[in-house]
């Protein structure tokens, strides 16, 4: 295990970014996002959660890959491949297990080999939480944020005026390596210091007013939690906006679109999201046609097909949706619903 | 140093051909221009008229689609208020575009790259006079990037 | 590092349009082939494969030629939305993208020594017909065959020549066809696919697929029941939203299962434990 | 509010058991403090669930729209800024009149939690008590009072319209406006970027965009955005492209705001639901301080009979474009209309 | 499958001269869409009408796109050339190449450039345009003329002739107009009221013809075939059944004082006055801002006179509904205001006059009996100054810039009936140019000069000093340098002829235009000099510009064949570029209605099912022939759920898309 000082993580910056993108939490006006590094932009590795999931890093909102001309009746395509090598530091426990959660989906056969490749090029350095908020309920997924989350390459810990530092894969071994000095060597006591740490985090995620909710009380299979009575009123108060699947790290569903530019188009996806109307529209119809539809295949898809299909739910209780939904319809609340009464707090 | 930037700079101007997309309403400032034509007035090849029934018809849409396909300017060109075709149309262009003129200024983009004007079907001059008076403007403002779609080359 | 994506399955191949057949007024038929190699990509009955035209996009399709036929694929497209529309314009010769193939298929293996019965409506024609040639080319492998096909009317029958005269000709086939108003010189039936089956009083002993639009798969799958058929003799095709082909971009589920990657073809009684959103 | 909430819930009973209405749109609580969300009652006995705090943010006006197609008689609880939006959706013919009760909340104000949170008011709370103009958050220890203003929203410190311009039966009091309601106070974000340099603002504005995640948070939640099919939607068209990209974020937030333009009751619930902080509010202003300026002053919201500013003219417009020539080159006398 | 045919015209060397064909050619064989192409050098004549109608069967076209002249110019020629060749004329699209760019460019580089690019929006609109069939229309067999002078006159005459009804509406109470008030026409020199007088008679007689005088048309709504007009018919205070026009009403009233209009104030009229003694209808009016009764409810000198009791005081003014097919305007002309001319003294002396005023001196029924004498102090004039050009071809601010077209050959006229009178008497004219182009105008104005010994100077009068009973006249005769002085007797002013004050109002009211003077625009100055931009509304005389009798006559009769053309058909159809709402998409909230200025869109109610029952959405609703194809209500329509046919979302993006490619 390593360290450095708090007030030379500049010079850890500046080293990383000298071979990588670097992606930090910057803070812009009220909110803190993964950004590029750059000198002078302004770090916050004290706000626990990011607006924006680091989702968009290795699975952007918007990613080209293809480019295509037509000349009469020639078709020329051309793959664009864009990615280069990165680090993303401060990830949380939560977000590093999402990421595990889209590898489910993308390294599936047949596999994505842009998601592949991004992955491949990227480098995960975690953050432990010291202090997880109301709003969290990670313990619920079986995430452990005081300890270094499977999946991250490097794990840090914050100590009063220290980070601690601890490589988990080859990559992250091969990084700390090449860090060579700027990372010093954790002495003994230290390490106490940190168990201790990790501890007090640990009775603290027992206090937090979500910690009891569990998506194991969803009892009743697929078809009976479909035609559960729930959604014909859970869904009225959605507003249909897309909010909680596009800062949701765990959402995925795109879209395909060609752009037709002037000197030859471009191909795409993009996000997109199953409570936008037209998500499912088809020439001939729509087999979702209301919101309630909607909502009940966001949440199906979250708690029950894709737990059928990868046998893991796939919510990480980062409490995003639960922070930022303008009108509350989290998934906390499908769960207590589904959940039925084993599940009041 | 100077007199190499400002000639390189000059070189940069002489080279920007601008292109701006005049939606001209059918009764009276694409006559205007037919006029402009037919008493061989002088305008630059860079502006480029779609035909529209009245300015009513033009869509804020419309003009943003053109600087985002990399239009350096944009001219709405109706009837004088009063004289519309259709009665009262371009009341209705008055206010839509006086508000949509400001919002872009308010973002940042340089107020003569929107322009609107009442151009009768009898002013050929007025016609050629402004399409001039924007390509000038323009061109001293270089090419538009800030609304322009990142694919869309120029 | 170098990178693999020229590989992704989102990337297409270029094909070129070799024939093209008006079938009716709004479907065409396109016979697709790779500019050297021929066949793109080998497939099993039921596939799909998805058809690029940039810029305007992609949208997948049912492969309507039996893998038996080596030189090139086929499409039959209905003019509904915007990349059809766009297909609708291509001429012979041009260049499309194709990417596939996708999803499941008619398990004919399975199939072998049974009689199977087809039934198809309008532009459902498309995915039945890869089987149908596909079990006509191996027709020793499999028992008798009757294909019940209907539309709007005469002019509206897809692959014509094959209904009037490939499949007629060929050994132990029986073909019915319907339409569903009167027309002029039509001496054939008249009358809706379900009720016509009803009529034709199929033993439940055989193997049926059944595609067509979805109140037409709906009333069959009643009438089938009816005459005896157990959900597990009965296969469907369905077609959802499908934008990546390759089960992730996720909109053309059911429950979960992905019509593009677990489907397109379900079993009814499959097809009768997932959520009804179809 | 304590006291008022049980007037609400005696009403909600009441018009429920009177078959005076069919469903009652009010507020629910959640799991946590702040959590106080839309809530549909159609039963009496769910009313006891029914909440009125100082979290009840949520506009219910909009939801009405999800009736238009129903004959149902509808009680919908309106603060001030909820009646403007009932009102502007009167005015687009959205909602009928008729079919809708209103019961008038008037409101000095609604909590901000992020403000709670930056104060760190929320470590151990258990309740928000409201006394005058002062809250007091309570934890099992001790009891913390602030100054309500300062943990409001910023859109609620300037509230022009605290009580209900319209409404069938009012509940509780009538407040008086808090804060400064000049307009120069209003639109003092707008004046300070109008005195910046064309590059700053176009500096400024492309920050904003470029943040934008394209959630159509705010235009969803904006009771002026009441169309059936938006116009973003229309995948024929496609005038909004789907990727992000700095053009296609520009021609969004230009074009929402312009479609509201006259319309915006200035609410400020789009800036509100933005995850990405984009002060969309500035945007909106803008366009209701050019109205004002260039119109006349005009609050959408306020009479639903009235003409919607883009929806009019007067022969003598001023314009913003042909300079020293107001509104042309003749002399404009009587009116056809 | 859209087959696009590119038809590219040389127009000669108009376009070809600045115009690189064949790289437009080329570059037009790669745009997506287009199955053939084709140039030629006069793509309108015969023979590129036949290429055009030819290659569309030909080559299977289904769009058609003519790179050409202005559409405004052969748009309707192209179309009916696709429509011969079995296409539906709206697959058509015009780029127009010569007015907006070989004209307008010298740079055969850019300009080619330029017509490539304006080639390509036209093939992208053209793939999207869609099949547009006309719906038809009544058409109200009725025409209405506003203005009752030479030019109202005869429109309702020949209209009338071809067997219509006309409603000839008239300001003042009587027609006539200006002719009436002239003596002598040039260069005939034969008598106006002689040769008007009988034609306001016929008009008068006519069963066709109405005629609504002391009437004013206040609103018009609707389109061709079927205008809504109101028409305010002032209070007369006589009733026009009553009266039998016998005068004693005239000759009782006891106010005389009031300066009469037709005399142009050089003499008095009662409070209650027939304009002149052969006015049509012969029926007084009384001018309430004069008359006692009405000032100070005291007389009725008037009613007690009456021998029908024809009077009526009580009268109100009434607004008359109705509907027309086709409206000609013909409101004439008016002198301008001379007020700014102090230098002319026409404000502050009696004896320098306008040349109206002239013609009313001259006039055997005129204010003196015919005797031409001065107006200060009543003698016979010897010596009389005639400027010209006051006020016309003047560019400051107090003038016109235009030549008003008939002061050259009114002067030689008035200089004329001078010497006839006077044969001793000395005349001047001052002139700029002297302007005699016209059957007769030259010999006439010879004839003024030779046989007359009318003096003519080509020169500019500086000032003129009222000095002892005289008008000492300083001028330059610019051909000789010298400085005159001439001391007349009397002066005549040619002042200008300008629109009429209200003709800008009378524009917005018809929606049609006018132009930097007023005066109402022809819809093509050479090729639809009647016709105005709104189908259906005519033009005729000076209202539309400077002009004589003749050719007012001309033109009055021109706009009456116009107007017949559309009296005389049963239907009309409309124009097929109108509205349609996809009301799938449609809120109801019908802002579009609101803004129509047609009111051609309503509230309709559509059913549906939702939750499974079957109720009723509102939606909008164009009405087809009320609409007219503005499209301001696309704009109104957030969602675009109302789009315009011909000039749809889709087609505008798409030109919008290839002009900037």
């Amino acid at each position: 295990m390593k360290k450095i000082a708090k007030d030379k993580l500049s010079l850890l910056w500046k080293k990383i970014a000298e071979n990588y993108q670097l992606f930090l939490p910057i803070t812009e006006g009220k909110v803190v996002n993964f950004s590029i590094w750059e000198e002078g932009a302004e770090v916050d590795l004290n706000t626990l959660r990011t607006v924006n999931s680091p989702k968009n890093i290795i699975f952007p909102q918007t990613e080209t890959y293809l480019k295509f001309k037509k000349e009469g009746k020639k078709l020329n395509l051309e793959v664009v491949a864009n990615k280069g090598e990165y680090v993303v530091f401060g990830v949380r426990s939560c977000d590093v297990a999402s990421f595990k959660l889209l590898d489910n989906v993308f390294l599936d056969e047949p596999i994505d080999k842009f998601y592949e490749e991004s992955r491949k090029k990227g480098l995960i350095i975690s953050q432990a939480c010291l202090n997880p908020q109301e709003t969290c309920f990670c313990n619920s997924f079986g995430i452990n944020p005081e300890l270094a989350p499977e999946g991250a390459d490097i794990s840090t810990w914050e100590l009063g005026d220290l980070l601690f530092w601890e490589a988990q894969s080859e990559k992250g071994k091969n990084l700390t390596e090449a860090l060579g000095d700027i990372l010093e060597e954790v002495i003994e006591d230290e390490q106490e210091k940190l168990n201790q740490l990790k501890t007090g985090i640990k009775d603290r995620l027992k206090d937090l007013p979500l910690a009891q909710i569990n998506p194991e009380t969803i009892g009743g299979d697929l078809k009976e939690i479909f035609d559960s009575e729930i959604w014909d009123e859970l869904h009225r108060r959605c507003l249909g906006c897309g909010m909680c699947t596009y800062v949701c790290p765990t959402c995925h569903c795109y879209d395909v679109k060609d752009y037709d530019g002037n000197k030859g188009g471009e191909r795409f996806r993009c996000w997109d999201s199953c409570m936008f109307s037209d998500f499912t529209m088809m020439a001939h119809g729509n087999p979702r046609t209301t919101q309630k539809e909607r909502v009940r295949q966001r949440f199906m898809h979250k708690l029950v097909y894709y737990t059928n299909n990868y046998k893991s739910y796939a919510c990480v209780g980062c409490g995003r949706c639960t922070e930022k939904c303008p009108v509350s319809l989290d998934i906390v609340k499908v769960i207590k619903k589904l959940g039925g009464e084993r599940n009041e707090l | 140093m100077s007199v190499v930037a400002s000639s390189t700079s000059v070189k940069n101007v002489e080279e920007f051909e601008p292109l701006i997309v005049a939606f001209c309403c059918n009764w009276c400032s694409y006559a205007g221009a037919d006029l402009a034509g037919t008493s061989r007035l002088n305008y630059p090849a860079n502006i480029k008229i779609i035909r529209v029934p009245c300015s009513c018809r033009v869509n804020s849409n419309f003009v943003l689609r053109a600087f985002q396909r990399g239009a350096d300017g944009v001219i709405v060109a109706g009837c004088h208020p009063g004289d519309c075709h259709y009665m009262t149309g371009n009341y209705y262009t008055r206010r839509r575009f006086s508000l949509l003129k400001n919002l872009l200024e308010y973002v940042g983009i340089e107020e003569a790259r929107f322009k609107v004007d009442w151009i009768s079907a009898s002013e050929g001059n007025k016609f050629a006079y402004v399409m001039n008076d924007v390509l000038e403007k323009v061109h001293k403002l270089g090419p538009n990037r800030k609304l322009r779609d990142s694919r869309w080359k120029r | 590092m170098s990178c693999n994506c020229h590989d992704d399955p989102l990337v297409p191949v270029i094909a070129v349009v070799d024939r093209i057949r008006e079938d009716t007024a709004d479907i065409k038929t396109f016979q697709v082939k790779k500019p050297k190699e021929g066949l793109p990509f080998t497939f099993k009955p039921g596939q799909c494969a998805m058809l690029s035209v940039p810029p305007v996009g992609e949208a997948i399709f049912s492969i309507t030629s039996s893998p038996t036929q080596q030189n090139f694929l086929e499409f039959s497209i209905k003019n509904v939305g915007k990349v059809t529309d766009c297909l609708h314009q291509v001429e012979e010769g041009t260049e499309i993208g194709i990417r596939g193939p996708y999803g499941n298929n008619f398990p004919v293996e399975e199939f072998k020594g049974k009689d199977l019965l087809f039934i198809g409506g309008g532009i459902g024609l498309a995915p039945l017909r890869s089987v149908i040639n596909y079990t006509l080319d191996n027709r020793n492998d499999y028992g008798k065959i009757d294909i019940v096909y209907g539309a709007r009317s005469p002019k509206d029958f897809v692959h014509s020549n094959d209904l009037y005269h490939n499949w007629v000709q060929a050994e132990g086939t029986d073909v019915h066809l319907t339409i569903d108003k009167e027309f002029e010189d039509w001496k054939g039936n008249v009358g809706f696919v379900p009720q016509y089956i009803e009529e034709l009083n199929f033993s439940c002993d055989k193997v049926a697929l059944v595609c067509g639009p979805p109140i037409m798969i709906k009333f069959v799958l009643e009438v089938l029941e009816k005459l005896g058929f157990d959900q597990k003799q009965i296969y469907t095709t369905l077609e959802l939203k499908m934008k990546c082909g390759i089960g992730k971009c996720g909109r053309c589920n059911i429950g979960d299962k992905y019509v593009c990657k677990d489907g397109p073809v379900f079993r009814c009684d499959e097809l009768g434990k997932l959520p009804d959103e179809y | 509010m304590e006291k008022i909430r049980e007037e609400i819930k005696e009403k909600a009973r009441q018009a429920l058991a009177s078959k005076e209405v069919d469903v009652i749109l009010a507020w629910e609580k959640g799991e946590l403090w702040y959590d106080s969300y839309p809530a549909f009652f159609t039963k009496e006995k769910d009313i006891d669930s029914l909440v009125w705090d100082s979290f009840c943010v949520n506009n219910l006006s909009k939801y009405l729209l999800e009736y238009t197609m129903t004959d149902k008689k509808i009680g919908v609880f309106v603060k001030g800024c909820d009646a403007l939006a009932f009102n502007q959706l009167v005015q687009d013919n959205r909602v009928s009149r008729d079919k809708v009760v209103l019961y008038g909340l008037p409101c000095s104000g609604m909590v901000d939690p992020d403000k709670v949170r930056t104060k760190n008011l929320n470590q151990g709370l258990t309740e928000i008590k409201k006394s005058k103009d002062k809250l007091i958050f309570i934890t099992k220890d001790k009891e913390i009072t602030v100054p309500a203003h300062e943990v409001y929203y910023d859109k609620c410190l300037h509230c022009r319209y605290p009580n209900p311009v319209t409404y069938d039966q009012l509940v509780g009091e009538t407040v008086a406006a808090e804060g400064v309601l000049d307009d120069s106070v209003r639109f003092s974000g707008v004046k300070e970027l109008e005195e910046l340099s064309c590059e700053e603002r176009f500096e400024y504005w492309d920050g904003q965009f470029s943040k934008c995640i394209r959630c159509f948070a705010c235009r969803n939640v904006c009771p002026a955005c009441s169309c059936k099919q938006c116009t973003f939607d229309d995948s024929d068209l496609e005038v909004l492209g789907k990727a992000r990209e700095d053009s296609e974020d520009k021609f969004f937030h230009l074009i929402r705001a312009y479609h509201v333009a006259g319309r915006c009751i200035d609410c400020g619930e789009c800036s509100r639901v933005c995850p990405q902080d984009i002060s969309l509010e500035k945007l909106n202003r803008k366009l209701i301080k050019d109205i004002n300026e260039l119109y006349g002053e005009y609050q959408a919201g306020l009479d639903p009979s009235a003409k919607a500013p883009l929806g009019t003219y007067k022969l003598e417009d001023a314009d913003s474009f042909t300079v020293g020539e107001k509104g042309g080159k003749k002399r404009e006398k009587n009116s056809k209309r | 499958m859209q087959r696009v045919g590119v038809f590219i015209c040389w127009c000669g060397t108009n376009i070809s001269n600045t115009v690189n064909i064949d790289e437009v050619m080329t570059a037009v064989e790669n745009m997506p869409g287009v199955a053939y192409s084709k140039d030629y050098q006069y793509m309108c004549s015969e023979i590129g009408q036949n290429l055009v109608k030819d290659t569309i069967k030909e080559h299977n076209l289904n769009r058609i796109v003519v790179a050409s002249c202005s559409p405004r110019m052969h748009e309707s020629t192209f179309r009916k050339a696709a429509e011969a060749a079995g296409l539906n004329p709206y697959l058509l699209e015009i780029a127009n190449i010569r007015e907006h760019c070989s004209w307008v460019h010298k740079d055969k580089e850019a300009a080619t450039q330029k017509a490539i690019s304006l080639t390509r929006a036209a093939v992208a609109k053209a793939i999207l345009n869609d099949e547009l069939i006309p719906g038809e229309v009544g058409v109200e067999r009725r025409a209405l003329v506003i203005g009752g002078g030479i030019a109202g006159i005869q429109t309702a005459l020949d209209i009338a002739d071809a067997g219509y009804e006309v409603d000839l509406v008239e300001k003042t109470p009587s027609i006539g107009g200006k002719m009436a008030q002239l003596d002598k026409t040039f260069p005939t020199l034969d008598c106006s009221a002689c040769i008007l007088t009988p034609k306001m008679v016929d008009a008068s007689m006519s069963s066709k013809i109405n005629l609504y005088t002391y009437s004013e048309v206040e609103e018009v709504s609707g389109f061709v075939g079927n205008f809504e007009v109101a028409i305010r018919q002032k209070a007369r205070s006589v009733d026009m059944e009553k009266c039998t026009g016998c005068g004693i009403c005239l000759a009782k009233c006891p106010i005389k004082t009031a300066l009469s209009e037709f005399e142009e104030g050089l003499s008095n009229r009662p409070a209650i006055y027939t304009p002149f003694p052969q006015a049509v209808p012969n029926v007084p009016v009384i001018d309430r801002e004069t008359c006692m009764k009405f000032r100070t409810g005291r007389c009725g000198v008037c009613e007690k006179v009456c021998p029908t009791k024809a009077v009526d005081y009580d009268q109100k003014d009434q607004i008359l509904n109705k509907k027309y097919g086709a409206i000609i305007v013909t409101t004439g002309y008016d002198l301008i205001d001379l007020d700014y001319f102090g230098e002319y003294q026409y404000m502050d002396h009696p004896d320098v006059i306008t040349g109206l005023e002239f013609e009313r001196l001259v006039n055997a029924a005129g204010p003196t009996g015919g005797k031409l004498i001065r107006p200060s102090d009543k003698k016979k004039p010897k010596k009389v100054v005639f400027i010209q050009c006051v006020g016309s071809r003047d560019k400051s601010d107090r003038g016109k810039s235009y030549c008003s077209k008939i002061c050259c050959m009114y002067t030689a006229k008035h200089a004329m009936l001078l010497k006839d009178k006077y044969p001793d008497s000395e005349a001047y004219v001052f002139y700029i140019d002297v302007r005699t182009a016209g059957k007769g105008f030259e010999e006439f104005q010879r004839r003024a000069v030779e046989n007359y010994g009318v003096n003519y100077i080509k020169g500019m009068v500086g000032k003129i000093f009222p000095t002892n009973n005289k008008l000492q006249v300083n001028g330059v005769d610019s051909l000789s340098g010298e400085i005159l002085q001439i001391d007349a007797d009397m002066v005549v002013l040619a002042a200008a002829t300008k629109a009429k004050p209200e003709a800008d109002d009378v524009a917005r009211m018809l929606s049609i235009s006018t132009d930097s003077d007023s005066f109402f625009s022809e819809a093509h100055p050479k090729l639809r000099p009647v016709e105005t931009h709104c189908a259906g509304i005519y033009l005729a005389g000076a209202c539309q510009g400077p002009k004589d009798i003749p050719e007012t006559v001309a033109q009055a009769s021109a706009a009456a064949v116009k107007a017949i053309g559309v009296l005389s058909k049963s239907k009309l159809v409309n124009n097929p570029c109108v509205s349609e709402v996809d009301k799938s998409i449609c809120s109801g909230c019908l802002a579009c209605a609101d803004m129509c200025p047609y009111e051609a869109i309503s509230e309709k109610i559509v059913e549906e099912k939702a939750n499974g029952k079957i109720v009723g959405r509102r939606v909008a609703e164009v009405n087809e022939t009320l609409c007219q194809g503005c499209g301001g209500c696309t704009v109104t329509c957030r969602p675009g759920a109302i789009d315009l046919k011909g000039f749809s979302n889709k087609q505008i993006l798409a030109e919008v898309d290839a002009i900037c490619r």
